[in-house]
């Protein structure tokens, strides 16, 4: 599967289907593909369920599609922050569904995915809201709540460099969620800082192996 | 192999309730040295302000890196370099990053010798309330909280002992949703310290406060240390 | 997206049976340009010779490695350096390296497009069996096997059609221990090349055997594409 | 838990006990950590468990310590090689206890050890020798097998640089096992071509974080 190098980011976006799963990276603004996001909602893309930590800051990016109904659900860790103003107004009126995940849960989950674990037994969440009506099992005198994979059939991520073939590398804590998603989706797109030639990245250094990255673009905006 | 003892000046026992920067030192004396430490968003942050430059203890935070350094200063600033709450912050010599699911492996396995969380509640068999309100309105969000308080080997919460209303919030059951059971090891508030393990809630330290006023307002069994 | 169809010259079909190294071409021809593929320990490496420079195919190593380039010369050899038969070898541009947990996550996450395998015997749905024979006295060792069998989205096994005295290895079903279930997509042999699915054990190309004769020899059923 | 710089490789073994799970990485002889193996062998702890991938070759390093009947059982992958002598002996004369891993199960119990995961649902091996007696279940329609972690007392690695904090790089396919073997066990011994100032690694670049590492030891012997 030849990784495609985009010119633009709303050609690494073209064919998102409605009803798809995305998951988008970032912790905050740090390694969110803010351009491919844009794209997506340009692209038109609806009915989505949209798998990220947070769910949306602002009125712009994860936001902004929350603000066009385009999503139908988010899967994330913390959706509540000081400006999550749109997703807390959808939410508060029954326009969007939410399920809450521990965020090493969240994690781990799209971890099974990409690693083909059927289902994994956890200590997070054991005797909690979050894990009600969830399988749970003794194992050594623990409580452990099975926890099934969360597949994307999109990921949107942001790294720093590319090299040509796709193999990513990241910087410093925008790395987060970004290599774990490019495990777990059908059709990876990744929005760089920079595009290198191949060969010019330390292969004890990548990050991400070029197997797990579809489509990559080199960020138009300045940093 | 146990952490390093470091030689700590302790926190002189105050006749006043601690403000959140001296519970902060008092957490921070009882971190020891080389420990592999997460600090809780919030106030528990506040406890890296107390640690000395020579102790040895590297902190960790969930979305991604071991060594974290002090909050970035003006020109200090990377957009790609912040802690769990999203706060800017530095790298020391020696830092290490790594992604979610490595970094959560890390609090899940054991690995961290200490996390420090906020609380809204913790109960006497060392439950753990600080995620949600259980407000009806309220929208939930967990975050990194359940993984921490069932992953580090020692969970020390930092909390005033009681609401702005009176209300305790060491308790004999939370009321509020969970975070983890049994998990909540040390409790450091502006009024005493308090051990939780099998032998029940046992007060180490108080800060203005009688061990007798104490038994009063709170519903918990108390014991005592020696010496109070 | 689908790996890049790549012009590829035939393999002309023979009056005589294949040797390994015209089997090895003829697996070569059928992988796509673009296509990422784990070459098993033993014949199936012989592979790697016959791919086009410009193929962009990604050879995937399980000791952790993709972009493997080929076997190392003369000094070129590096201990650190080698593949999954523990054969030196090098690195193209483009390599990255990881460790055995990511690298097997890789196999078994189905991100492999194609590896190829050599089998002691196949049936007709598809089970492998290639890691042991059985025998009381055998020590068994299974590897990699199991997890690029379960992993790669196609399976090819490179093997013989008979055993050297003449017992069909492709077979109704398996008498040697189990590899992995329904799992194998064609089997290249000297004779013969299969293809199989829910349609049953299809042949679509015959060296120095007629369809007759394969039938004959075989206790599986046999389909035939059209031309044979 | 302070990371400890040893002297030799016999300081770095000391303490180990009889009884124990002792992980030892490498794959062939890339990251073996021969050092460390002959220091145990010197130290003399018995009644050993060890996991790693294969089961020794020829007479040094693992095949010595199995020689030295310290070995109770060999969990791997791959013990039959061509030049395992010392290993098939005393397993066919029933010397030695033998569980044979798929080595993706192998890489991934350990994983599970180091990632507080009590359990997980593997397609690897289901209907297969391997799988007999293991629970299963279908997932989606395809067959599982639970698999439990593998958690060692001691890991013997090595690795390429380590700084004195701790933080270990590894070199080419050497890596192998090391990593996982790092995060699995309650003592983790490093065997390391060198030791550089804390600081000389760069952040982006380590492999192991000096959390899972305790003790160092830079080998004596030319590579």
């Amino acid at each position: 599967m030849t990784t495609r190098l985009c010119a633009t980011p709303d050609e690494a976006v073209a064919g998102i289907e409605d009803g798809s799963t995305v998951l988008v990276g970032g912790f905050g603004m740090a390694g969110m593909p803010v351009e491919l996001i844009d794209a997506l909602i340009r692209q038109g893309a609806t009915d989505l369920t949209v798998v990220s930590n947070n769910a949306g800051n602002g009125d712009t990016g994860l936001a902004a599609l929350l603000a066009k109904r385009r999503v139908r659900k988010v899967i994330c860790s913390f959706p509540r922050q000081a400006d999550s103003w749109v997703f807390d107004d959808l939410y508060r009126t029954g326009r969007i569904e939410l399920e809450v995940v521990p965020q090493g849960n969240l994690a781990e989950r799209m971890r099974a995915a990409g690693a083909g674990i059927g289902a994994f037994y956890c200590p997070t969440g054991a005797g909690t809201l979050l894990a009600e009506g969830k399988e749970t099992r003794e194992i050594d005198g623990r409580t452990y709540v099975l926890e099934y994979p969360i597949k994307g059939d999109v990921a949107l991520i942001g790294a720093h460099r590319a090299d040509r073939m796709g193999n990513l590398v990241y910087r410093k804590t925008a790395r987060n969620f970004g290599p774990v998603m490019a495990t777990a989706a059908t059709t990876v797109i990744a929005q760089v800082h920079e595009v290198v030639e191949t060969g010019a990245l330390d292969p004890e250094t990548v990050v991400t192996p070029s197997i797990y990255v579809d489509r990559i673009v080199q960020e138009a905006g300045p940093r | 192999m146990t952490p390093n003892d470091r030689a700590t000046t302790p926190v002189t026992d105050r006749q006043q309730p601690l403000g959140k920067h001296d519970i902060a030192a008092l957490i921070a004396q009882d971190i020891p040295g080389g420990a592999f430490v997460n600090l809780g968003i919030g106030q528990p942050t506040l406890v890296a302000d107390h640690l000395p430059a020579d102790s040895g203890v590297v902190l960790h935070t969930e979305n991604g890196m071991l060594n974290m350094g002090p909050a970035a200063r003006d020109g200090e600033v990377d957009p790609d370099l912040t802690n769990a709450g999203k706060v800017p912050v530095t790298e020391l010599p020696g830092a290490a990053y790594f992604h979610h699911a490595d970094s959560f492996a890390m609090m899940r396995g054991g690995h961290l010798d200490i996390c420090v969380l906020g609380a809204f509640q913790v109960s006497a068999a060392g439950d753990l309330a600080n995620w949600h309100t259980g407000a009806p309105d309220a929208i939930p969000a967990v975050g990194g909280a359940m993984d921490l308080a069932i992953g580090a080997k020692k969970v020390f919460v930092m909390m005033t002992l009681f609401t702005k209303d009176g209300t305790p919030k060491l308790v004999p059951d939370c009321t509020y949703p969970l975070t983890g059971l049994g998990c909540v090891d040390r409790v450091y508030t502006d009024l005493a310290v308090f051990d939780i393990g099998a032998h029940g809630v046992r007060v180490t330290r108080t800060f203005g406060i009688t061990p007798d006023e104490l038994a009063a307002r709170l519903e918990v069994p108390l014991t005592f240390a020696e010496g109070l």
